[in-house]
Order: structure tokens, then C-alpha cells, then sequence
């Protein structure tokens, strides 16, 4: 499986996923530039998280302007897997690719911490390698996670199943204690814990690990049927 | 047109305008016989900035002469961005400290925030990736509006930073004390790895090569910083606005990936961040280290501001620019290099053979200067000294030893002294993992983190205990890096070397600079000793407001090298039923001490004593023993003495300790000898470690209870639950915050 | 040459976190007479006049798709004619 | 009740990172008519006047204390009566 790590200017857990990819889950793994406008023989793309462009307007508000996304909104509409990463995940919803939008956090600090999540559905592209309800553990690190939408977009969310992963204790004021998310079509996900900091006992926790296997498993099952 | 407005040479001299640049009459006069004639404004503001303390180090100096700088280790040692020591592999850690007090006291966030830019410059213009930032913070008591602000800005600073360009931060420390009401101290300390084929210089070598410009354009922030930084605070400091600078870390980042490209370039010849006193001194040094000259066109300057000057130009310490020399006829090749990134490379001058710093503007030459004439040839002085009477009578042990009745309050009051007490409120703020490397994140002794792709680990620091220096500066030197040193011991790592940042007041006060004499001997003898030479390092004098001066805090940071990841070791117990021991007796020192704060509300009195044998031979028995295996948890005995390093050891776990001690007063327990450490050791282990390490009493067991029980002369004298102690531990400093002093 | 000022507010019912916390800290000072604290970004730049599109039309399209969120802002504007000799 | 506007901006020639980001991405989005973004922070409250003090004095105070960080900032502000009913 052929993995895309897109690199917008002053993005900063680029290194971090495409070392998860390359010696974590041993698949191939590209740095994609942000000029780039083309993502053909990629299997799946990811936005790293971190900073973009200093985040100085909103998070991730210049970013969704790069060449890159247009082509990813076109392999996100080629029902390819996208997978946004914290700054990833603020790029996705300014670029509308996912629904709402993020704020300050709570209490207005950078958060960075192990957080416990709940896999509130493992019935995606990128959980099917958890326990549906499974607690996992699973780092943040952001200033602005404070995930808000309207009511009716709330609703939407949670009768479709597109909340993937809940706060067991919502550190940042996130309505409905949302970490992540998947768009209608289930193959867009974005989420602020980084499961990229997670994939090695050393570091405190592999919980994150799973994440890329279920990456992985989908797209070969995929495969095997397909060819 | 602002030249004209400019003071001509003639009325510099007779209105003596170059002493409100910071310059005396002395120093003007030498500038004449070494140019020969009266310097013109410009030329009076670069000799100002470049004959300041925080450029030319003239009062320092000698005392820096003191400091073993070599070990086979050391490939670099002072006098580059920062210092390099070999670690294997190839590979080597690039590392240094640097302060940002003074504009951290008028303008804290951003103070802070390019105090880090700063450091990550010094580090990564030496061809390093910055790897981790460690922060060294002093501040007033959080009992004032003002206070609680500056703590508040100074964190945010950092992390605002420090989180956007991807670095973590991984550890640092925090003083409370009066001395740092109206001067708090801010020193950054970065660490970087490189492979050794990499390793950079800052010289303008070869005459005819291109002088070029990276980053940022230059704006009139922080016109005269370097200066600024040389003078007391007063309480106009305030209006001295252009001194303060805004970072761009979203900028830092890109120059950070793009001149890591750049060094891989041999069009590159050498490259120099612009740091305080900008262009100015990273051209006149970089030419002087190589024996060239430097002419440059201002001109071609990148400029934020409209009808900028000279004077201007050459004093701005704009922030996130690089001064690169590159081979003639290859400024293509850097700019195509540099451009992905959204940066420019400007050409704005050449080397030259005169060994002069040559500037032209508008067709007219507006400075001429020997390069060394700004830097080696800069006036050094040997400033007088005398010890204070207070030493003396400090050294006559009168301080008489209260007795207390409970010493569960005692403990409870010294986990809620802000010294003490948790710093997550802190850290929960700093990216710490980023990059994945970090396996010790901040809350233990040192930080560790990982070098991928090989077995080893580097652990990292940084300490001083100025109230100890307050009261002998020579043993509070010695025991500033032997504390360091210890918690590199304590997480499995062999100490390799140290950077230094000496944070004195008014040199030109006598018994002041006794002070700096004293602390810099026993830095410098405790280097020698643990074998932990001094590679970089920075000295920040006049840190004081309206007369009263900061304590003596020569910050200590350094770098440990761990063989093996397996033997990472953290401060805190590992598995219930593990043995307790105390490595080194327990004298009553309460001198300088936390419980001294609480008993009498200063520090008075003889500072805790210091055997640097002592210290080394236990500090060797401790790794070794680590290294074989034998160690399940190490942790240091640092401010609050043993109850409060017992309570450290269990806290945010489940476990339990059951320890009994003996003693004649009960303050032993909070007393701050040094040279201890408490390990935790399986009973496998038990004989196998007593065979390594000498000095070390069983004192008791790690339970699963979670109670904190201690007795005292067959007497239980302290029983507290280790989940309330915790909660009480780590609530101080977020209610201090709220409450806003 | 016409000067753009911009104002971004987060839509009124969107909890604003920060003017909360400035709330707090005016009480601390002692200020009790305050409230209703909200807290925006405002922008100021410089445009010149196109052919094609109005300056409304142009800041408008700026405001929609770059310098505010219209899922949590709202943003108006005003501006001046600057006479550039 | 009086509702007051603050308009806090970056002294002239202090270093604006925001404004010179938005810039870019307005280039990019091939906006090319634009210049000089600053870019600053807009608040607006409401205040109940006071025997001791004027709304201005109030004011003033706060932006000083609070709202805004002299150092590198400038602040102005308006403001305009609340008909309450
Ligand atoms: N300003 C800071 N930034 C990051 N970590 C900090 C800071 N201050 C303290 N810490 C962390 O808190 C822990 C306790 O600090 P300290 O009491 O100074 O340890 P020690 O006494 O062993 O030197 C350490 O892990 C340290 O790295
Ligand atoms: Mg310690």
C-alpha cells in the first residue's frame, strides 16, 4: 500500500507520520508537497498535524488554499482514504470536506497530554482493527480543539455513525466530547489525538497502531477482491 | 532624507552622545586611535553594539578562561553557535543556553518567544536538527498581579514558540523567590543532533566569496537589543519599546528545513544566525574567525520599513535572518535551494582581504571598520572585587534549629511551596512529544529522548540552586553542576558536558562580582572533577531592578549519553515490594534550604557542604549499577530534602512507601545535603546492588497501599495519602494562576 | 486606493471561550460593571480599485473564503477612499 | 448601558507574522490588488456607567491593564448608548 504524507509550509508531524508508515506499518511512504497537484498511485493520503503557515489566521485556514487539496478533495471524492491528523483534521474542515469547525480550546492553553479515547465505531476504514467501545489511549497536542457545529449537523453526525472517537474526559470543550470524525461516505476521517505519537511502547503507548493496520487490512481486502 | 538627520562625528564627540549608546569615554577614545578619527553615527552605534557585555563579554571573560572546554568527547567547544560533542555512531549532540531576561521583563510573551527562536538559531546554523528545548525560569513569588502575568506571558511565550516549530520541550526548571520580582530570569537551552561531516562554521572564508541574506526582512525592532540587554532595568525600561522583537516561529520553521538543505550545498562556505546586534556582529565575527574582511551594500538589505538608515540596518535585531557565504558564481544554486520554502537569498556584499568591515550606502562608504577592532581586539576588563561581610558571618553557623511539631504539615506546606510543587500547569502547555522521540517527558529528573535508528538515548537538564549561591557562590557553583549531573545519573545516562548560562547583576557592584569569581571557580572546578567540560555557553549581567539584584543563578544545562535504551531509568517507584535505599547520609543543613523559606522566610546561614569525590564516585556506582540492570527507579535529593524526594518517588502512581529512619531532629528529613539519591531495587537484586554501590542504607519497601508512612526513631511521624499528597502537589500552581496573585 | 477595515466576530449563541476568560480576569481586577465581553479579530489592508469586480464584491469574496469561518464567524466591514498624492 | 468597541493594532513597524501570512495566501488565491494587511483584535462589551468613574477613564483603564499590551500595541475604541428597554 503506497501512502501520501502531505508537507504544507511549516507543517511539523510530517517526519513523525511518515516514520509511523515507513517503519511502523513497513508500507510505502511519500513526502507530497504542498504545490503538488496530482495524487495519482496513492492508496491514501494523510495531512499531518502540528502547524500550517504558523496557523496564524485560523488553524489550517491558508493551508486548504495549497494546490495539494484540490487534489485531495478529488481523491477524497474517489472514495480513497483520507486521513486528517490534528492540523490535518482543522485543514479538512476549513476545506469542507468535513463538517464544522474548530475554536480555542476551553481554556484558551495548548493542551499536550495522553487523553483516553472511546472507538465509538469500528465500522470504518480506519477502526476495524479496534473493539467497538474500546478505550484507547492516545496523545493530544493542540491549541484549538474545540470541536463545534450546529445542532442539526450534531444530529446528523451521530445518527450516521460519524463520530469514530469520543474524550472519555473531554479535555478542550469539544461538543459531544467529539475527538474525530468521518465524513458521510466514511472515508475521510479527521481527528485531533495523534495516533502517530502512539505506535511504540517506549513513547508510553502503540494504541495508535491499530489505526494504520486497519488503513492497511481495508485496502487489502480491497485489492484481494478487486483483482 | 534621515541621514541628515543623523549627529555628525564632530558633535557625537562634544555632546558625548555615544555614552546614552552605552559607550564611556574611555571606549570612545581607544575607537578613535583605532580608526584613527572620530567614528560617524553609524559607526558609533556597531562599536556600542559590538563592545556591549552581551557581544564582547569585556567584564566575563576572564572568568570564562577558568572553564575545562575539552575532553576527547568535545569536537566544538566555546566560540561558535554552539558547542558539539562526539556521542558515536557519527553522529554528535550540538547544544547551548542562552537568556532573554530583560526583554522577557518588559514584553514577556514575545521575550520569551524569540528567546527560543534565538536558541534554535545558535543550534541549527551549526547544521543541527533541533531535537528538544529546555526552558530555565526565575520568578518573583506568584503573590502579585504583575508577577502571575509575566509567569503566565513567559509560559505562553515559549510554548507559542517552541509548539509551532515542531521542537519539544522536553524539561527545565522554575525558582520562585523576591530577588526575581522585578527581573525574572528566562534562559532557553536547545539541543540539536548532527552527523559529524555536517558540523558548520561561522567564517568568511575565502576573499571574493558572496556575502548572502536568509530569512526575514529587516524591520527597527530591536534596534540596540544587545545594549539593552547590558543596562539595568529601571522602571522606564518600558519605554525603551523598540528594543522588543517579534518572532515568526511559521518563519523559523521554514529557515530551520531550509538551511538544514543548505548545508548540504558545498556551494556553502559558512553560515551564522543574526542574532544580537544582527547583521553587525555576524558579519564582523564571521569575517574576523577567518582572517577576512566583509564589505557589504546596504542597499541590497531586505527592508520591512521605508527610508530605512544605516544605523538603523546594522543595529536591528529583526528576527529569523541568517547571514550565509557562499562560493562566487554559486548564488543561484543557494537561492534555487531556498526557495521552496518561500524564503529569498539576497546577495549584499563579498569577502574581502582588508580585515574590514566595509559598508556603502546610496553610493557613499558609511562605515569603515578593522573587523577585529569590533571583536578580538574589543577592551577587556578586570574588575575589582571584595567579599561581602554577610559571607563571612554566613559561614558562622547561627542559625538556631526550631523544633516542629508535626511533620505532616511540614511536608504538606513544602509540596505547596511553588518551587516545589508540580509543574504540569507548565508542561501540559509545551509540545514534549513531537518528533516521537521523547521516552522521559517532563515530571522526572532529566528528560530523555531517543535517537532513532540506534540504541541510544540523550538525557538532558538543567539546574542551579541560586539560594545556595546567595550564601557561598563557590559551593553553590560546585553544586550547581554536580545537581545537573546528577539527574543525568539518575536516568541511566553518562554526563557528557555542560553549557552554561552565568545570570549575575551589576558587575561593576564589587562583592557582585566576587560572586561571579566565586560561582565560576566552583563551576569550573565541579566541571573538571565529574569530567563534564564546558562546550558554550552565555553570561547576562545588570539583572537587577532599581538596585536590588538577582541571587547568583549560573544555569547549568547538559547532555547525558544513554548506551543502551534499556536503561532508562525514571524518579519514580516501578513495582510494589521493591527495596528502598538512601545512597548517602544525612547531615542537618538547612542553609539556603526550602524548609529554611518556611521556618524564617529567607535564607541565611551555611549553604549545604559539597565533596566533589564524594559525589563523582557515587554518581559512577550509580550508573554502573543501572547499567547492570540492578536499579528499578532513581531520583535525586534535591530542594525539600528526603520527605519531599520520598514523596516525589510515589507520586501520580498507585504505590505506596514504608520507610524508617533514625536521627536526632526531626528537620534531617527536609534537610539538603547533597550527594544523595534514592533508588528503589528488587529483592533479586538486593545483594548485586550493595556489592555496586557503597553509602547506601535499606530504609524501606515500595508498597501497593498508596499511604506515604514514615517512621522516625521507631515513631511513625508521617502518614499521608499519596493520591491527596499528589492532588495537593499539583493544585498549587494552576490556583496561584487563577487566583492572579 | 480605498482602505478595507474588517471585523470577525463568532456568531452570536457560539460560546466565545476567550471573552469569557477576560470576563474572569476584569472581575479579579475589580471591574464589575462590564459584560457581554466578545472577542473578534479586526483587520485593516489596503485595496485598489479593479475593473472587473467592486470592492464588495472583491472583500466580500475575501471575507467568505479566507478571513472568516462562516460555520462560527461573522464578519462586516467598512471603508474609506484614501487620497494618495 | 453604554456598548463599547475596542480596535487593538500592532504599533507601526512592529513585525506583523498574520498579516504578512494572509498576504501570501492571498496571492496565491490570486488576489494580487491587496496590501499592507495588519491584522489586530477587535472587542466589544457592555458597560453600566459608574457614579466614581467616567466610561472613558474605565475604559482606558482596562485596555491599558488588559486588553491590550502597550509595549507593542495601540488601541482605540468607540462606543454608543444602549437603549434598554
Ligand atoms: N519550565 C519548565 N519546562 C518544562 N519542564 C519543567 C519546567 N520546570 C520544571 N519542569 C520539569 O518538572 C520536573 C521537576 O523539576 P525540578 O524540581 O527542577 O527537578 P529537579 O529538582 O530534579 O531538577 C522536571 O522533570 C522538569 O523537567
Ligand atoms: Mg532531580
Amino acid at each position: 500500500m503506497k501512502f501520501a504524507v502531505v508537507v504544507f509550509p511549516g507543517s511539523n508531524c510530517d517526519r513523525d507520520l511518515f516514520h509511523a508508515i515507513e517503519t511502523g506499518l513497513d508500507e510505502e511512504v511519500d513526502y507530497v508537497f504542498h504545490t503538488e497537484t496530482n495524487l495519482d498511485g496513492y492508496d491514501a493520503v494523510l495531512l499531518p498535524g502540528g502547524f500550517s503557515y504558523g496557523d496564524y489566521l485560523r488553524s489550517g485556514a491558508i493551508a486548504r488554499f495549497s494546490n495539494v487539496m484540490r487534489a485531495v478533495s478529488a481523491f477524497a471524492s474517489e472514495g480513497k482514504p483520507v486521513l486528517g491528523i490534528c492540523n490535518g483534521f482543522q485543514v479538512l474542515l476549513e476545506a469542507g470536506l468535513l463538517p464544522g469547525a474548530m475554536k480555542r480550546n476551553r481554556d484558551l492553553k495548548f493542551i499536550c497530554r495522553p487523553v483516553e479515547l472511546i472507538v465509538e465505531h469500528n465500522e470504518t476504514l480506519f477502526t476495524t482493527s479496534y473493539q467497538q467501545g474500546e478505550t484507547i489511549q492516545v496523545p493530544i497536542a493542540h491549541a484549538d480543539g474545540n470541536y463545534e457545529c450546529d445542532a442539526h449537523t450534531l444530529e446528523k453526525l451521530a445518527s450516521n455513525d460519524q463520530i469514530v472517537f469520543r474524550y472519555a474526559n473531554n479535555p478542550n470543550g469539544s461538543s459531544a466530547d467529539i475527538a474525530g470524525i468521518v465524513n458521510e461516505r466514511g472515508n475521510v476521517l479527521g481527528m485531533m489525538p495523534h495516533p502517530e505519537r502512539a505506535i511504540d511502547t517506549l513513547l508510553g503507548s502503540d494504541d495508535g497502531f491499530k489505526l494504520f493496520q486497519s488503513m492497511l487490512a481495508n485496502w487489502r481486502e480491497r485489492h484481494a477482491t478487486t483483482s | 532624507m534621515p541621514l541628515l538627520l543623523e549627529p555628525h562625528a564632530e558633535s557625537i564627540k562634544a555632546n558625548q552622545l555615544y555614552q546614552a549608546m552605552g559607550l564611556t569615554d574611555y571606549e570612545f577614545t581607544l575607537i578613535e586611535t583605532m580608526l584613527e578619527r572620530t567614528p560617524n553615527y553609524t559607526e558609533t552605534g556597531i562599536f556600542s553594539v559590538m563592545w556591549s557585555e552581551h557581544c564582547s563579554y569585556k567584564k566575563s571573560q576572564p572568568l570564562l578562561k577558568k572553564f575545562p572546554t575539552s575532553s576527547e568527547r568535545v569536537l566544538q567547544g566555546p566560540g561558535e553557535g554552539a558547542g558539539v560533542v562526539d556521542i558515536g555512531d557519527g553522529l554528535a549532540a550540538v547544544f547551548k543556553i542562552e537568556s532573554h531576561n530583560h526583554p522577557s521583563a518588559i514584553s514577556p510573551y514575545q521575550g520569551a518567544a524569540t528567546g527560543v527562536g534565538g536558541i534554535l538559531r545558535d543550534v541549527f546554523s551549526m547544521g543541527a536538527r533541533p531535537v528538544a528545548l529546555l526552558n530555565s525560569l526565575r520568578f518573583g513569588e506568584l503573590n502579585q498581579p504583575r508577577t502571575t502575568y509575566l509567569f503566565e506571558e513567559v509560559i505562553a511565550g515559549i510554548a507559542g514558540y517552541g509548539n509551532c516549530v515542531g521542537v519539544p520541550t522536553v524539561g527545565g526548571e522554575i525558582q520562585f523567590d523576591d530577588c526575581y520580582q522585578g527581573n525574572p530570569l528566562v534562559n532557553a537551552m536547545c539541543v540539536g543532533l548532527i552527523h559529524h561531516h555536517d558540523i558548520q562554521v561561522g567564517q568568511a572564508k575565502g576573499v571574493g566569496n558572496t556575502v548572502m541574506y536568509i530569512g526575514s526582512k529587516t524591520g527597527c525592532d530591536g534596534i540596540h537589543g544587545a545594549t539593552f540587554a547590558s543596562e539595568s532595568l529601571t522602571d522606564e525600561s518600558s519605554e525603551d519599546r523598540p528594543a522588543v522583537q517579534v518572532g515568526d516561529p511559521f518563519m523559523e520553521k521554514l529557515l530551520i528545513e531550509a538551511c538544514l538543505e543548505l548545508i548540504q550545498s558545498d556551494a556553502l562556505i559558512g553560515i551564522q544566525d543574526m542574532g544580537a546586534a544582527g547583521l553587525t556582529s555576524s558579519a564582523s565575527e564571521m569575517a574576523s574567525k577567518a582572517g577576512t574582511g566583509i564589505k557589504m551594500n546596504l542597499d541590497d538589505v531586505p527592508q520591512r520599513e521605508p527610508d530605512m538608515t544605516p544605523y538603523e540596518m546594522m543595529l536591528s535585531e529583526s528576527q529569523e535572518r541568517m547571514l550565509v557565504i557562499v562560493e562566487q558564481g554559486r548564488e543561484q544554486e543557494i537561492q534555487d535551494l531556498v526557495s521552496p520554502y518561500g524564503i529569498e537569498a539576497v546577495s549584499i556584499g563579498t569577502v574581502t582581504d582588508d580585515k574590514r568591515l566595509r559598508l556603502t550606502f546610496q553610493g557613499e562608504m558609511v562605515a569603515d571598520i578593522p573587523v577585529d577592532a569590533l571583536t578580538e581586539d574589543a577592551p577587556v576588563y578586570h574588575l575589582p572585587s571584595r567579599e561581602p561581610e554577610a559571607f563571612r558571618t554566613n559561614q558562622i553557623n547561627t542559625f538556631n534549629v526550631p523544633d516542629i511539631d508535626d511533620p505532616n504539615v511540614l511536608l504538606q506546606d513544602l509540596l505547596r511551596a511553588p518551587t516545589i510543587a508540580s509543574k504540569e500547569w507548565v508542561y501540559d502547555q509545551y509540545d514534549y512529544m513531537v518528533q516521537t522521540n521523547t521516552v522521559v517527558a517532563p515530571g522526572s529528573d532529566a528528560a530523555v529522548i531517543r535517537l532513532k535508528g540506534t540504541d541510544k538515548a540523550l538525557a538532558m537538564t538543567t539546574d542551579c540552586n541560586s539560594r545556595y549561591l546567595q550564601l557561598d557562590p563557590k559551593t553553590g557553583g560546585e553544586i550547581a553542576v554536580a545537581e545537573a549531573a546528577r539527574n543525568i545519573v539518575c536516568s541511566g545516562a553518562e554526563p557528557l558536558a555542560l553549557t552554561d548560562c552565568l545570570n549575575f547583576g551589576n558587575p561593576e557592584n564589587e562583592t557582585i562580582f566576587w560572586m561571579m569569581e566565586q560561582a565560576t571557580d566552583g563551576m569550573a572546578e565541579a566541571a573538571k572533577q565529574l569530567k563534564t567540560p564546558v562546550i558554550s555557553g552565555n553570561v547576562s549581567l545588570y539583572n537587577e531592578t532599581n538596585g536590588t539584584s538577582v541571587y547568583p543563578t549560573p544555569v547549568v544545562g547538559m547532555v547525558g549519553l544513554i548506551h543502551d535504551v534499556n536503561h532508562i531509568t525514571e524518579q519514580r517507584a516501578k513495582n510494589a515490594g521493591d527495596l528502598v535505599y538512601v545512597i548517602g547520609e544525612t547531615e542537618l543543613e538547612l542553609g539556603g534550604s526550602e524548609v529554611q523559606k518556611w521556618l524564617i522566610g529567607n535564607y541565611e546561614g551555611r549553604a549545604p557542604q559539597i565533596d566533589l569525590d564524594t559525589e563523582y564516585q557515587r554518581q559512577e556506582q550509580l550508573l554502573n549499577a543501572i547499567r547492570k540492570g540492578v536499579i528499578s527507579s532513581a531520583h535525586d535529593v534535591s530542594e525539600g530534602g528526603l520527605a519531599v524526594a520520598l514523596a516525589e518517588k510515589i507520586m501520580e502512581t498507585s504505590y505506596g512507601l514504608s520507610i524508617s529512619l533514625t536521627g536526632e531532629h526531626l528537620l534531617e528529613l527536609f534537610s539538603e545535603t547533597q550527594s544523595r539519591f534514592i533508588v528503589t531495587v528488587s529483592n533479586d537484586n538486593r545483594s548485586l546492588f550493595e556489592e555496586l554501590v557503597g553509602d547506601a542504607m535499606h530504609i524501606g519497601h515500595v508498597t501497593g497501599d498508596g499511604e506515604l508512612t514514615l517512621d522516625w526513631n521507631g515513631q511513625i511521624v508521617i502518614q499521608q495519602n499519596v493520591h491527596a499528597l499528589t492532588n495537593l502537589w499539583k493544585g498549587v500552581i494552576p490556583c496561584l494562576v487563577t487566583s492572579k496573585g | 486606493m480605498v482602505k478595507v477595515k474588517v471585523y470577525i466576530t463568532l456568531k452570536s449563541g457560539v460560546l466565545d471561550p476567550q471573552g469569557k476568560a477576560i470576563e474572569g480576569a476584569l472581575h479579579t481586577m475589580g471591574v464589575d460593571n462590564v459584560g457581554d465581553i466578545r472577542v473578534g479579530k479586526y483587520m485593516e489592508f489596503h485595496i485598489e480599485p479593479k475593473a472587473d469586480h467592486s470592492i464588495d464584491e472583491q472583500v466580500t469574496f475575501m471575507c467568505n473564503k479566507l478571513l472568516s469561518n462562516p460555520v462560527i464567524e461573522d464578519y462586516r466591514y467598512d471603508m474609506e477612499e484614501v487620497i494618495t498624492t
